[in-house]
């Protein structure tokens, strides 16, 4: 059950890639997300740990639904430009996907001596980490690479919680009030560029 | 002591005639009417009779300079190897100090040059300055290699060894380094082929240049300067290079030793009949030669002789 | 923290010689200078940071004072920055003396294992372990001799030290340079003691180098000064040719010839400390009279200034090598340690000393040419300029320093023996055998050559025998009472004026002439022709620079090697401006793979892969299509 | 304790919504507070726990928050009068100083943190506050360069955590969830099972933190955004941000030193080679006062991780102090120097009168010297020692060879910025025109208290202290 989110995770992520549509990219970043929360939940009942389904329920509401809805409404408000190209040459991007993966699986194999006993999980973190910055760098847009960063603390996550099964609650905590702060910070990133244009 | 003092005078008195000598004998081989032996002296005297006239335009180096050129040479005459066996020679004084001396003399020449303010003086300083500077290796590599062959590089000590050793196992040396002197000599003392002393054309002055200003008896020192340093290096020619006769009693000795001064100036003024005078830029490749051969008396002398 | 050895005091000795005489030119040229306080706070830290030098105790102690040496002596050549010549001079001292620190920075962490703080004697314990010994010896190589100006790491010289005001330069030349020779001294004494005999061959080769080209380059130089600091590498040359002998023979064994020589060293290092500051003052005292460092607008200076033209005739006569000068006899000591080369068994060696010997011989001669030039241009002749003419002597404290500092090149003649005692101490205390009794075996008449069928000079002797000649014939003249008359120069019936003087550039033709293929000098010759005459014209102007080979070849291309890597990397850094995720990805990517191969399990075969990998991504992800 | 600390970032905070004009001068010298308990800490016994086992303030990190705060300090100090020298309104004071408190305790967190969660979530928290810092410019290079600041110190953070949680998943087994605990993670090192996947997550936090520093191959984005913002925010930057990321790399090696001595040696030595090869020459190249200083801090920053990893831990520690306070020193004096026409280097220290003027050229100077280890600069010290840990480190190892030619050539490289630093400061004294330019007493003063600090820096007991840190 667990490798299927982890599978579903990646796929949305991949998928997310190859998206063109700022919306679309936004929902496949949810989905990606909301995946994630479960994963969290689906393994904090597994070890019976209540911080980690503290963790899964924060990750539903605050990133499968609070931030793609401030990110949406930011881009109505700002008036971003919808229409994403990616830079980056489909054909090159088929070879590079899978590239990566065989590259974090080769990556991941001497990795012994774990909690989760499964150095797969860090291969697949370490890739959709990759994924993520490749997402960064196929757009010239900030709203994709917001995205982008975003993807990328989902993927530490993912590590977080399929390799050592949850990090102690204060720095999960800790890192949700920080993405928070990163989200009011775009904000007046935003803001401010628009009362200059005003 | 007596020796040693008479060998002096007699070097002194002999400065002139040599030098008149060479040129009587030079007319005589080109059919000219020989000028007399003592013309030297008369020149002397003439020149001692006369006013000096000072140029305006020169400074307290003209006042001094003529006296410190020949006095260096006047000096070298005491350091010189003995004529006679047995004789006083100076043990404290070697090589190096010689030619150092000689250079001094030089310096002040060149000095006297540019001091007259005129064109000449430059062109004779800035040649002479050219050459002594080609001739100073050459002359150190080959007092290098003499004082080596004689184990003295004291003078006169080495003068005596050698007329009392012949190193004749290192006759191959000692021949380079002969050649090598006698080339030295020639350009030391402004003979043809490297300077003509007797034209007073720009083209070919060097001696003559620097000293174009002088008169009275300023130019008599300078003269008197040239002379003594022709016989200095005609006597170290003669004790280091032929040093044969010394074993003689004291009058044949001295004969003997006269008979090489004049020897050396025969030759000289052979090679002058006989060669034109180079241009400037060729006579790097006369003193070429010379260093060639010095180090090649020293090469022969360390690889046959060690 | 600090030492006083002998070797340590003798060059405290040379310092204060140095700066005592300079302290007081420098307080006549003060009303020359605008920025006094600047002035004056470097030139004291400068005198004090090089007695720092040469008394500090341990390595930290020494770099301090060293790197406080090379600060304060650059902020001294831009005491009187106006031009772009001197800011440009300035720097590129600054930026050798930096390179030659980095080479001793190295030697003192080798040989200090870091510790810093520990004595000279530990830091042979440290050395004598390291397992590349000559690795240390070129690090002090570098690092001092870059210092000390011996070639190639000579160029800055000339450009620097023309540029100081001049009783800076005069301090520089005379003595900033020895406090390098004594670093090399002291380290090569104290640490890296038993020296293979290359070592000595390699100080030898510079030495004999650097005197040669020291010297034609100063030749060609038409600006006094450079011409003076180019004579400085010359006989730093010099120093070396008898610090390498020394070398030669301690490594052979040959233990009174090595403590000669590297007395004959010594002796130098003190002669030319004298006449070089000499030199150096009495360049200034012309420049501060004639507001010119051109050689070609001097002349006739000996009448307007009669003591610094006697002094600088002193110092000229000194640093040519003529008897009986002081410098006449260290280079006569010099040349008889080379002549213990005899001695030697090993024949190749054998056979190449001559051509140090020739070296060294030729220096000379060249040596007096230049100065005869330096000389007779400067002081000699008409004027040359407006400048020239109005010239008058210095003020009462310049020429003072001018007298003490040629009393102090007069001690140095005088009293040989007691100099050399004092180097033979210095020598003992460095476990060298002593040789004073050999030198000087029957009284202080007579200076001996150690080696076998050495020879012999009696300074002394000699000074007075030809003074006495001298003042004999002098006098005779006046006794003669001849009757004098003035007249002007005979100019073959032209008017003798300074236009028709030899000028520098003409003095030096023909050697450089002869030298031509070496100097390969930069030649404008432009005239005005009257119609279509050949030998008729109005003007003419023929001017000669020559640019140092070294310059030329070494340094103007390690600058534009420079140039353009910075620009390679300038391009490529502008990547990140728009593709800083591909760069972070390639970054990422290149770190795990190599942590992967390298740490984890190495095999050429993926490290092969790797770099494919890598290239692959670059091309793609950075750097793009061309468009 | 924990609460004095951060008393005066709270009092900030809330004296920035004031709308007043004397608000501006309380800010600037209540910011003096912080300066008070970092002082007391030092002064506490040795370890002190903070927060339980989250903060735990040591000697080293005593050290580093009080160096900060100096630089704090000075920095509010020369903001006083930032308006003198650039247009700026009003409210962006406010919100300077707003920022100014949250990115303070961002930094006290991360400084004091004796956990890899905490320091990281400081961390975080102040980059983003400095993002807005960047802002308080308004122009468009510098709402641009808050941009890119923003996403690529975004990347870099996130790294740093992703290597952070594999730090804690190659520990996890052994030291369940205090696997963050650096103290006990280094004390447990040797037990680390999977040594290579805490080396890949060291690697990865190294990266991002080099990333952040602007390590190769990022190099110039640091010294864009400081050109972009107004000087005091590249002084921040410069003298306390960057020291809350060593602070870190000194954790991390620390640990990574037992797990494998070679591997992060190599690692670290190739990383920051390659960095000082690329910022030696662009630094040759550099053009204005902002890139050549925030070039060469990246040098320093490189420097300063290569004499950590080679054991010379005091080097290291005296060269973070000297470039903590000379380099917001020279990006203060930036202000100063630029206030008339811009990026003018030739002639920059010409023109200034009377006593003020005569004092700041003076310390301008000695600034300028002192970066490129001059004596009696502190760097000369800390590079002298931290060559001298390597050479021991190259002597221990096989390849001695190797080893010298690359500090060989490290060292030639540390000269071409020398000679660039010599050719700068010659073409500001000596040449150029000169135009009148005023310096304010409080600059002056803020570069005063740099200079004394670095007096301080060198005297015995601060090195014995510094020497005691292990």
């Amino acid at each position: 059950m667990v490798d299927f989110f982890i599978g579903l995770f990646l796929a949305s992520l991949i998928t997310a890639l190859f998206t063109t549509r700022l919306y679309r990219l936004l929902v496949w970043y949810s989905f990606n997300s909301l995946t994630l929360g479960v994963l969290a939940l689906l393994i904090g009942i597994k070890i019976d740990d209540n911080a980690m389904l503290i963790t899964g329920i924060a990750t539903i509401v605050i990133k499968a639904i609070a931030i793609p809805y401030f990110l949406k409404s930011f881009s109505q408000k700002f008036h971003f430009i919808r229409q994403i190209q990616p830079n980056i040459k489909i054909q090159y991007a088929i070879i590079l996907i899978p590239a990566i993966l065989v590259f974090t699986f080769y990556l991941a194999k001497p990795i012994t001596h774990m909690i989760a006993n499964n150095s797969n999980y860090v291969a697949i973190s370490i890739s959709s980490l990759f994924l993520s910055l490749l997402l960064m760098m196929e757009h010239k847009n900030v709203a994709p690479k917001i995205t982008g960063f975003l993807s990328m603390e989902n993927s530490l996550f993912l590590l977080g919680i399929t390799a050592t099964n949850g990090m102690p609650m204060l720095v999960e905590l800790g890192i949700f009030f920080d993405l928070l702060m990163a989200i009011v910070v775009i904000n007046l990133l935003f803001r401010r560029e628009e009362m200059k244009n005003a | 002591m007596i020796f040693y003092i008479t060998t002096i005078i007699l070097l002194l008195l002999l400065a002139p005639i040599l030098l008149s000598f060479i040129k009587s004998l030079k007319m005589l081989l080109l059919f000219k009417r020989p000028a007399p032996l003592l013309q030297g002296y008369k020149n002397f005297a003439k020149l001692m009779q006369k006013e000096t006239i000072v140029s305006q335009e020169t400074s307290s180096i003209t006042t001094y300079a003529p006296f410190l050129v020949l006095s260096p040479l006047l000096v070298t005459m005491f350091f010189l190897p003995p004529i006679v066996h047995g004789a006083f020679y100076v043990s404290f004084v070697d090589a190096f100090t010689i030619t150092g001396l000689i250079s001094l003399s030089t310096f002040f020449l060149m000095l006297l040059g540019l001091d007259s303010a005129s064109a000449f003086g430059g062109i004779g300083s800035s040649r002479e300055a050219f050459i002594s500077a080609l001739v100073e290796p050459a002359m150190v590599l080959t007092v290098f290699s003499v004082s080596m062959m004689a184990g003295d590089l004291g003078i006169g000590q080495a003068g005596v060894n050698l007329a009392e050793h012949f190193p004749k196992e290192h006759m191959a040396s000692f021949l380079f380094a002969g050649i090598s002197f006698f080339i030295l000599l020639v350009a030391e003392n402004g003979r043809i082929p490297v300077d003509n002393p007797e034209t007073h054309l720009e083209l070919t002055m060097v001696h003559e240049a620097m000293i174009l200003d002088l008169s009275g008896v300023y130019l008599a020192i300078i003269e008197t300067a040239a002379s003594v340093k022709f016989v200095i290096f005609a006597s170290l020619f003669v004790s280091l290079f032929i040093p044969v006769g010394l074993e003689y009693s004291a009058p044949i000795a001295i004969l003997i030793f006269i008979a090489k001064l004049f020897g050396v100036a025969i030759a000289v003024a052979i090679l002058e009949v006989n060669t034109a005078k180079l241009r400037l830029f060729k006579v790097p490749n006369l003193l070429g030669i010379s260093i060639v051969f010095a180090f090649l008396s020293l090469i022969t002398f360390y690889v046959l002789g060690a | 923290m600090f030492q006083f050895d002998t070797l340590s005091i003798i060059f405290v000795g040379l310092i204060l010689l140095g700066a005592v005489p300079n302290l007081f030119y420098s307080f006549g040229y003060l009303p020359h200078i605008e920025r006094k306080i600047h002035y004056q706070v470097h030139y004291f830290a400068f005198i004090l940071s090089m007695i720092g030098v040469v008394v500090a105790g341990n390595a930290l102690v020494f770099l301090f004072f060293w790197e406080l040496m090379s600060l304060t002596s650059w902020q001294l050549i831009l005491t009187e920055a106006k031009s772009q010549e001197t800011i440009k001079s300035a720097r590129f001292y600054f930026f050798m003396t930096h390179f030659g620190f980095v080479f001793l920075l190295l030697f003192f962490l080798i040989v200090t294992d870091g510790n810093l703080e520990i004595s000279f004697a530990n830091m042979k314990n440290i050395a004598t372990t390291f397992k590349y010994p000559t690795l240390l010896f070129f690090m002090l190589v570098f690092g001092f001799l870059s210092k000390a100006g011996a070639v190639p790491f000579h160029v800055w010289l000339p450009y620097a030290h023309p540029e100081a005001p001049s009783p800076v330069s005069a301090m520089m030349s005379g003595v900033m340079l020895k406090v390098a020779i004594y670093g090399f001294a002291r380290f090569l004494f104290d640490v890296l003691y038993p020296w293979p005999l290359e070592w000595g061959i390699v100080v030898l080769v510079i030495g004999s180098i650097s005197s040669l080209v020291g010297v034609l380059y100063a030749l060609s130089e038409h600006d006094i000064k450079a011409l003076l600091a180019n004579h400085s590498i010359e006989n730093i040359g010099i120093i070396l040719i008898g610090f390498g002998m020394g070398m030669i023979f301690d490594s052979l064994g040959l233990e009174t010839l090595s403590t000669f020589s590297f007395i004959a060293a010594l002796f130098h290092t003190f002669n030319h400390m004298s006449f070089k500051s000499l030199l150096f003052m009495g360049a200034g005292s012309v420049l501060h009279q004639t507001h010119t460092k051109n050689m070609e607008k001097y002349g006739g200076l000996i009448k307007s200034m009669p003591i610094t033209a006697i002094t600088f005739l002193l110092a000229a006569i000194s640093i040519s090598a003529l008897p009986p000068s002081n410098g006449f006899l260290s280079e006569w000591m010099i040349f008889q340690s080379m002549l213990g080369s005899s001695n030697i068994t090993d024949m190749s060696l054998k056979l190449a000393i001559p051509f140090a010997i020739f070296a060294l011989a030729m220096t000379g001669g060249l040596a007096i040419a230049c100065f005869v030039k330096a000389y007779g241009i400067t002081f000699l002749g008409l004027q040359r300029s407006k400048n020239a003419k109005h010239a008058h002597e210095v003020n009462f404290l310049m020429k003072l320093g001018m007298v003490l500092m040629s009393l102090v090149v007069i001690s140095l003649m005088l009293f040989t023996p007691f100099y050399i005692s004092w180097f033979d101490k210095t020598l003992v205390s460095l476990h060298h055998v002593s040789v004073y009794t050999k030198i000087f075996p029957n009284g202080i008449w007579n200076m001996h050559s150690v080696a076998v069928h050495g020879g012999v000079v009696s300074p002394l002797i000699l000074l007075a025998s030809l003074l006495g000649v001298t003042l004999l014939l002098f006098f005779g003249y006046k006794a003669l009472h001849v009757k004098t008359r003035i007249h002007h120069t005979w100019g073959c019936g032209y008017k003798t004026s300074a236009k028709t003087q030899y000028t520098a550039t003409g003095f030096a033709g023909p050697i450089r002439r002869f030298f031509n293929w070496l100097y390969k000098p930069n030649e404008h010759f432009h005239t005005e022709k009257i119609g279509q005459h050949e030998t008729k014209f109005t003007d003419s102007n023929y001017e000669v620079h020559a640019k140092p080979l070294f310059e030329a070849s070494l340094y103007e291309s390690s600058k534009k090697l420079t140039n353009i890597a910075s620009y390679w990397v300038y391009r490529l850094a502008h990547f990140e401006k728009t593709r800083y995720a591909a760069m972070i990805f390639n970054l990422m990517l290149l770190v795990l793979f190599s942590y992967r191969i390298f740490s984890h399990e190495f095999s050429w075969a993926t490290f092969a892969l790797e770099s494919i990998v890598m290239i692959i991504s670059i091309k793609v992800l950075i750097i793009g299509d061309k468009k | 304790m924990l609460e004095l600390l951060l008393f005066p970032a709270f009092i900030i905070f809330g004296l920035s919504f004031i709308k007043s004009d004397k608000a501006k001068r309380l800010l600037a010298f209540v910011s003096f507070l912080i300066l008070i308990p970092t002082v007391k800490l030092i002064s506490l016994p040795k370890p002190f726990h903070l927060f339980k086992d989250y903060l735990v303030v040591d000697d080293l990190n005593a050290y580093i928050l009080f160096v900060s705060s100096i630089v704090g300090i000075g920095v509010t100090l020369a903001l006083m009068t930032l308006d003198k020298h650039v247009k700026v309104s009003k409210n962006a004071y406010r919100r300077f100083y707003r920022f100014f408190a949250i990115f303070w305790i961002g930094l006290i967190f991360s400084i004091l943190s004796n956990n890899m969660g905490i320091y990281w979530i400081g961390l975080e928290l102040a980059t983003l506050s400095t993002v807005y810092m960047i802002k308080t410019n308004h122009s468009t290079a510098a709402y641009k360069e808050a941009w890119n600041y923003m996403i690529v110190g975004a990347i870099a953070i996130s790294l740093i955590l992703f290597g952070i949680i594999l730090i804690y998943a190659s520990a996890k087994p052994i030291l369940g969830e205090d696997a963050m605990n650096f103290n006990l993670l280094l004390a447990h090192a040797k037990e680390i099972k999977s040594s290579f996947l805490f080396e890949l997550g060291f690697a990865t936090v190294s990266v991002g933190m080099f990333v952040k520093m602007g390590f190769f191959p990022m190099n110039l984005w640091l010294a864009n955004i400081e050109r972009a913002s107004f000087y005091p925010v590249a002084a921040l930057f410069s003298g306390i941000l960057e020291s809350a990321i060593i602070i870190g790399f000194f954790r991390f090696s620390k640990i990574a030193m037992e797990i494998n001595y070679d591997h992060l040696f190599t690692f670290v030595f190739i990383y920051t080679i390659l960095t000082i090869f690329i910022v030696s020459f662009l630094i040759y190249r550099a053009k204005d006062f902002m890139r050549l200083f925030s070039l060469s801090g990246i040098e320093h920053m490189a420097l300063i991780a290569l004499f950590w990893v080679s054991g010379g831990t005091f080097a290291a520690l005296l060269h973070f102090g000297a470039h903590a306070f000379l380099k917001p020193a020279l990006f203060l004096s930036t202000g100063v120097l630029e206030s008339n026409g811009k990026y003018k280097i030739a002639g920059a220290l010409k023109g200034y009168k009377g006593k003020k003027g005569t004092i700041f050229w003076f310390l301008v100077s000695l600034f300028l010297l002192a970066i490129i280890s001059l004596p009696p600069s502190p760097m000369f010290f800390s590079e002298i020692y931290g060559f001298g840990a390597m050479i021991k480190v190259a002597k221990s190892g096989d390849n001695l060879l190797s080893m010298m030619a690359a500090i060989l050539i490290l060292l030639i490289l540390l000269s071409v910025i020398f000679y660039k630093f010599v050719e700068v400061y010659q073409s500001m004294k000596y040449e150029g025109k000169v135009y009148e330019k005023k310096v304010y007493v409080t600059e002056l003063f803020s570069l005063i208290i740099f200079g004394i600090s670095l007096i301080i820096l060198i005297t015995s007991p601060v090195m014995n202290y510094l020497r005691g840190i292990s």
